[in-house]
């Protein structure tokens, strides 16, 4: 496919680069002028808007967005063009758009799911794109929630590595142990998964998935020692922790890391079991 | 300062066409278990007739036309209590099937598989309903 | 290690005894349904019929423990199920109690009962 | 008014590990940060952090390979800082909980890394950044640290003398996303920026959305020059669509690249000698491009990365995140199918000019991170030589502001008397438009801080306020998206003078827009709008110095590549470009690399792998 005819070079040393983006461009108005009569071709993007301050945005209302679609198009990717295309007021939080600083959860077509990592092509109903803030949490702007409680649950497990004793050098950890807390070491604070569980939206004092996750992941450390173990066991054993869970799974199926959130917490219930009945 | 908007109870119940098996297993669960409960309660007024029943004579008992005997065959002869009590095995059977299921997701078992276990508790709730409904239904009309 | 036994919360004792009665009632839920329905058929129930299966000490004792396992399991059930929707205070102080009084009502009820039917073979 | 003694703003890597040495020196520090800390872009870093821990290796070699990979270009006493603390601060992260990958033995795991001459690399995963950042946010949590977050910081509180060297910081302006209230922070020992890269210059980058080098703006503009600001390293494997990294271990493996024609163009055309797709990052960036703009590209755009022969079990094995990556991000299913990939911008190796103890040549002003360039990564960066990066200095700087003594800097900073300048040859116009940068009238100077950071507010006050009040003109994005364009056409892994001469005028062209800009939006509450407006701004000061120090350094050296002037030229460009804001006008001067180590000098070589 060999299109380097001579006769382009006519202007002023045209350089191969600017060729190309030449040639890009073409086809990209190509497309474009294709796209403007076929409705197939552009997505529709439903969102939620509100705003407090702004008069005709006090009322929530769903806001529509016709947006090109494009092979490979996230729906993050639909939700910067509208904003950039048609409204620059649409608000939302993002940034790795690469599912690992978790700003972008969001209710998706009906589940928590980050619009960065969510193919529209692999949604159910690819055409029409309905996209929420995240459920159970208080709306502060269009898409974007307060997430200061998720971070206070997740603050008041004690999230921190908290040895009984002062290591002196390296630690070591055994490959089991490591391979045994991997997974709950993924987390990236999306609060997908606190905004799907019905308990948590129930009891605003449940811990949660994601910070019970947390507890876990230093519970099992094999670094930390005993004693703090038994500690972290009460945290995880108080009034509004692993026994709020009703395992409704919600938060296993949306977690984008696919943390396995209810075995997790299944097995505290049990550890914490365990241990009380030592004593019987 | 920045307000914000609570969504409120729309969030909580608004919601049900886009819940999960393992949500509908919890709402079921629920919901049998507190059938099953207020049922117990029925159950042990209704069988308190026996304490009359018991201060009758044996001719009366072995006749079965002591209150005890009146009461529960009263009852069975009519037709809506026995739908009631098809009712009744479904929703025991759902929830003696699922609490199992929980039973097992409690002792780690099966957690991969929840959803599908939801849904076989589901089907095999309706098979033996359907499998008891001419013994539950025999002389009821 | 007082300490220790007495940091047993009640919430992980009132979730491991749901589960252990739970288990316990699976045999003799399915049991007593199978028995009143299926095999004796509850439309045939009569009050001599009852008598005969009490006067049996190993099903007395198995009624009432199933009575007990009930009871106790659908009542902790109900208050787990309040407490899990976040009742606290005096509303969760109250619901504890009425569900004590009303469970211990219908176990000593469902006793009563049971003594009526066992006749006085038992006492 | 906010006062804390120490103010570090950014709570990435960088950021947070300064804000824990601060904390531990005993003084009160608070994170000013515009995202929460768990979602900064450090988080993305997959491949590891470099750090001489073992028997058989040693700083020495770890210094010897970050001089030989820096093209010659970075500061002996830096690059040595950098090996020598580098494996304590990585004990510390294992102390820290730091879950690192294992060896049998219990010990953290290393692995290879281009360009290293020992395998030094340890890891996490291949999430080593997400697990890094992690764990300095956990240990933050821990001590108490106060957290603003969601805090956009727009400028800095300096004092205006006439020379940059006698200023000093004060403070900073923060401005409150979610509720749009702008307040003063006092600094009563320093001011720590660690605000990351600046990927979003171009329109195609690994980089976050966040990263659009605030940081280097303000530092910039308060008279803290930019050092090799031209030195970009691009990754040749970049998914199309968003820019997300596929990283280096499919190649690793064995993945093979091949063009529109199925060849395996590596080979077929010369462009490394016998590595073929194992070659260097700059190399095989290069190979990607030609190849494209020689026709032999997909949509004339990428071309493509197979790794389909490995077979199945192979590459769930040990590239299994590769595949989430590309059915998630660009829907391509890289067991069936091969992968599109495009060179896209990845790291930028120059910054705000610091010392080894991350200061700059304003009193109480410190930089640390991408942000900063100290430097050590010089002309291209190793892979896995950031994040120790980040902690290294970070700590340093953050003890430094606190307060402990670490000795007489080797690295000098700031504009000496006599500098070599350069007289950049075009006819482009340069700097500011309007006249919205305030003079340099040394009305500050003698003023007490708090009249100084009072003095920062208003003016960014009146800024704010006249971008809302303006009800049309133009809108940000269109700037943005702009800029981005001809800095990826123009000043991207091809060079060219007039190339480069052109984008000096899109440039000025962007920043006569920007005078009419507007902002859409006009509620307080959560207005990115306002807040990607200004950070506009930022990234047009930036793309203007990376094209001026691009069309300044006419040779070829570690990932700048000139196709007029295709060789490495030591005679002349042993040095650093440094550009200084001059009250709105950016000057371009000189500061010679210093090649002199404790006890050795690094004689440039040859830089071939
Ligand atoms: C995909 C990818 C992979 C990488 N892999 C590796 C690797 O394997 N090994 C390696 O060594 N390096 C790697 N790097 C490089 C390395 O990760 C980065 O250089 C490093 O993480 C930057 O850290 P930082 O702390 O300087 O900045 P960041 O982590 O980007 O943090 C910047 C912080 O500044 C804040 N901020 C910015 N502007 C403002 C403002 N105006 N006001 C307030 N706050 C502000 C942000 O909120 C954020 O908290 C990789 C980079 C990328 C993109
Ligand atoms: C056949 C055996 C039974 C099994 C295996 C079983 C299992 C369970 C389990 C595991 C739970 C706990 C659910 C949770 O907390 O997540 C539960 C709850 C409950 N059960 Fe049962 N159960 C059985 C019989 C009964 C009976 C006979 C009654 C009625 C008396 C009953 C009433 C309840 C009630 C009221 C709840 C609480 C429901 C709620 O959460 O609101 N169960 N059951
Ligand atoms: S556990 Fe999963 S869903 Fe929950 S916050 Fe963490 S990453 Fe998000
Ligand atoms: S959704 Fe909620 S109930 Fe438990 S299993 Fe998950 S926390
Ligand atoms: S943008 Fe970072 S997780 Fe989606």
């Amino acid at each position: 496919m060999s299109t380097q005819s001579p006769d382009t070079q006519t202007e002023s040393e045209t350089d191969p680069q600017a060729e190309r983006l030449e040639r890009k461009e073409e086809r990209a108005d190509e497309a474009a002028s294709s796209t403007t009569e076929t409705a197939e071709d552009t997505v529709e993007l439903k969102v939620f808007r509100y705003d407090p301050e702004i008069a005709d945005k006090q009322e929530p209302r769903f806001d529509t967005f016709h947006v090109p679609r494009k092979q490979g198009m996230t729906v993050l990717d639909a939700l910067m063009h509208a904003r950039d295309h048609f409204d620059s007021s649409l608000t939302f939080r993002h940034s790795c758009r690469q599912a690992v600083c978790g700003s972008d959860a969001l209710f998706i077509n009906g589940s928590q799911r980050l619009g960065c990592q969510t193919q529209i092509q692999d949604l159910n109903n690819s055409d029409t794109v309905r996209v929420e803030p995240l459920p159970h949490a208080d709306v502060v702007k269009d898409l974007v929630v307060e997430m200061e409680h998720f971070y206070d649950q997740m603050e008041s497990v004690e999230p921190y590595f908290d040895p009984s004793e002062e290591p002196e050098g390296e630690q070591l950890q055994s490959r089991e142990n490591r391979e045994k807390i991997k997974m709950s070491t993924r987390c990236i604070w999306c609060g997908a998964c606190m905004s799907s569980c019905n308990i948590a939206a129930g009891d605003n004092e449940y811990l949660g998935p994601a910070a019970i996750n947390k507890a876990y992941r230093f519970y099992f450390d094999e670094r930390e020692g005993e004693e703090r173990q038994q500690e972290r066991l009460e945290i995880i054993e108080q009034e509004h922790g692993v026994w709020r869970c009703q395992t409704q799974f919600s938060c296993t199926t949306v977690c984008p890391k696919d943390i396995p959130l209810t075995e997790h917490i299944q097995e505290l219930k049990r550890e914490a079991v365990k241990s009380n009945l030592k004593f019987w | 300062m920045s307000q914000s908007y609570d969504r409120g109870l729309i969030e909580d119940f608004g919601r049900w066409r886009e819940f999960s098996a393992g949500m509908w297993a919890w709402v079921f669960h629920k919901f049998t278990g507190w059938v099953l409960i207020a049922y117990l309660f029925t159950h042990i007024a209704v069988l308190s007739t026996s304490i009359e029943a018991a201060d009758a004579s044996a001719a009366v008992i072995a006749n079965g036309e002591d209150v005890y005997t009146q009461t529960l065959h009263g009852l069975e002869s009519i037709v809506i209590v026995r739908f009631l009590e098809v009712g009744l095995l479904a929703v025991a059977v759902f929830h003696i099937l699922n609490g199992v299921r929980l039973l097992l997701v409690d002792l780690g078992l099966g957690l991969e598989q929840q959803d599908k276990s939801f849904y076989a508790s589901l089907v095999l709730t309706g098979a033996i309903v359907v499998a008891s409904v001419p013994t539950f239904l025999t002389g009821a009309f | 290690m007082a300490e220790r036994y007495s940091s047993f919360s009640r919430g992980g004792l009132a979730w491991f005894l749901q589960r252990a009665t739970a288990a316990f009632l699976v045999v003799t839920l399915a049991f007593h349904f199978f028995l009143l329905h299926f095999y004796n058929h509850a439309p045939e129930i009569t009050f001599a019929g009852s008598m005969g299966r009490m006067e049996v000490p190993a099903y007395w004792l198995t009624m009432v423990l199933f009575l007990g396992t009930a009871t106790f399991h659908g009542v902790n059930g109900v208050y787990n199920a309040l407490v899990n929707q976040g009742i606290s205070g005096t509303p969760k102080r109250v619901a504890k109690w009425v569900l004590v009084v009303a469970g211990v009502a219908l176990f000593v009820q469902g006793l009563r009962v049971s003594f009526a039917l066992a006749g006085g073979s038992l006492l | 008014m906010y006062e804390h003694d120490v103010l570090v703003v950014g709570a990435g890597g960088a950021g947070l590990r300064a804000a824990i040495a601060a904390h531990e020196e005993g003084a009160d520090v608070a994170l000013v940060t515009k995202l929460h800390p768990v979602r900064s872009h450090t988080g993305a870093a997959e491949g590891g952090i470099n750090a001489a821990l073992r028997n058989g290796d040693s700083w020495q070699d770890h210094a010897y390979d970050t001089m030989k990979g820096s093209d010659y270009l970075g500061d002996a006493p830096a690059v040595e800082t950098l090996a020598q603390d580098a494996p304590e601060n990585v004990i510390q992260l294992e102390n820290w909980g730091m879950p690192f990958s294992r060896e049998d033995d219990g010990r953290v795991s290393q692995r290879p890394f281009g360009g290293l001459s020992f395998p030094r690399t340890t890891y996490a995963g291949a999430e080593t950044g997400h697990h890094l950042l992690h764990t300095l946010y956990e240990q933050v949590v821990k001590r108490g640290i106060e957290v603003y977050d969601e805090w956009y910081v727009t400028n800095l509180a300096v004092t205006d003398e006439d020379d940059p060297n006698e200023r000093s910081c004060h403070g900073i302006v923060g401005y409150d996303v979610q509720t749009g209230e702008l307040a003063g922070f006092r600094a009563n020992d320093g001011v720590i920026l660690a605000t990351g890269g600046m990927g979003q210059v171009f329109d195609h980058t690994t980089n976050a959305v966040a990263n659009t080098g605030d940081g280097v703006a303000m530092a910039y503009r308060a008279g803290v020059p930019m050092e090799d600001m031209e030195f970009i390293q691009f990754h040749p494997t970049t998914l199309p669509s968003t820019g997300v990294l596929i990283s280096e271990g499919v190649r690793g493996e064995g993945g093979i690249l091949y063009n529109t024609e199925g060849e395996r163009f590596m080979f077929e055309y010369g462009y490394a000698t016998n590595d073929g797709e194992l070659a260097s990052r700059d190399v095989v960036a290069r190979a990607e491009l030609t190849e494209v703009n020689e026709g032999r590209g997909f949509e004339d755009e990428y071309v493509m990365l197979d790794m389909r022969h490995l077979g199945e079990e192979r590459i769930l094995d040990r590239l299994e995140n590769i595949l989430h990556l590309a059915e998630d991000f660009e829907g391509v299913d890289g067991l069936e199918e091969p992968m599109p990939v495009k060179p896209g911008h990845h790291y930028a190796m120059g910054g705000i000019e610091t010392d080894e103890h991350g200061q700059t040549c304003i009193d109480g002003l410190y930089a640390v991170g991408e942000c900063a360039c100290v430097s050590v990564h010089g002309g291209n960066r190793l892979g896995g030589n950031a994040l120790p990066e980040l902690i290294v200095f970070g700590k340093r700087a953050g003890s430094h502001a606190a307060g402990r003594d670490l000795g007489e800097p080797k690295i000098e900073t700031g504009k000496p008397a006599n500098p070599e300048l350069e007289d950049l040859d075009t006819t482009a116009s340069l700097g500011t438009v309007g006249d919205d940068e305030a003079a340099a009238d040394g009305g500050l100077a003698a003023e007490d801080p708090e009249t100084v950071v009072d003095a920062a507010v208003e003016r960014e006050d009146e800024r704010i306020t006249r971008l809302l009040e303006k009800d049309e003109g133009t809108q940000h994005a269109e700037i943005r998206s702009d800029i981005q364009k001809t800095m990826t056409a123009n000043v991207n892994v091809f060079r060219e003078e007039d190339a480069l001469e052109e984008t000096l005028h899109d440039i000025r062209d962007a920043r006569e827009r920007y005078e009419d800009v507007y902002v859409a939006d006009k509620s307080r509450t959560f207005n990115t709008d306002l807040q990607h407006t200004l950070e506009t701004r930022n990234i047009l000061d930036i793309a203007e110095a990376l094209t001026m120090g691009a069309l300044a350094r006419d040779e070829f050296r570690g990932a700048h590549w000139r196709k007029e002037h295709q060789e490495r030229k030591d005679d002349e460009w042993l040095k650093h470009t440094m550009v200084s804001w001059n009250d709105g006008q950016p000057e371009l001067w000189y500061r010679p690399v210093i090649l002199d180590g404790e006890n050795k000098t690094y004689e440039p070589k040859e830089r071939s792998y």
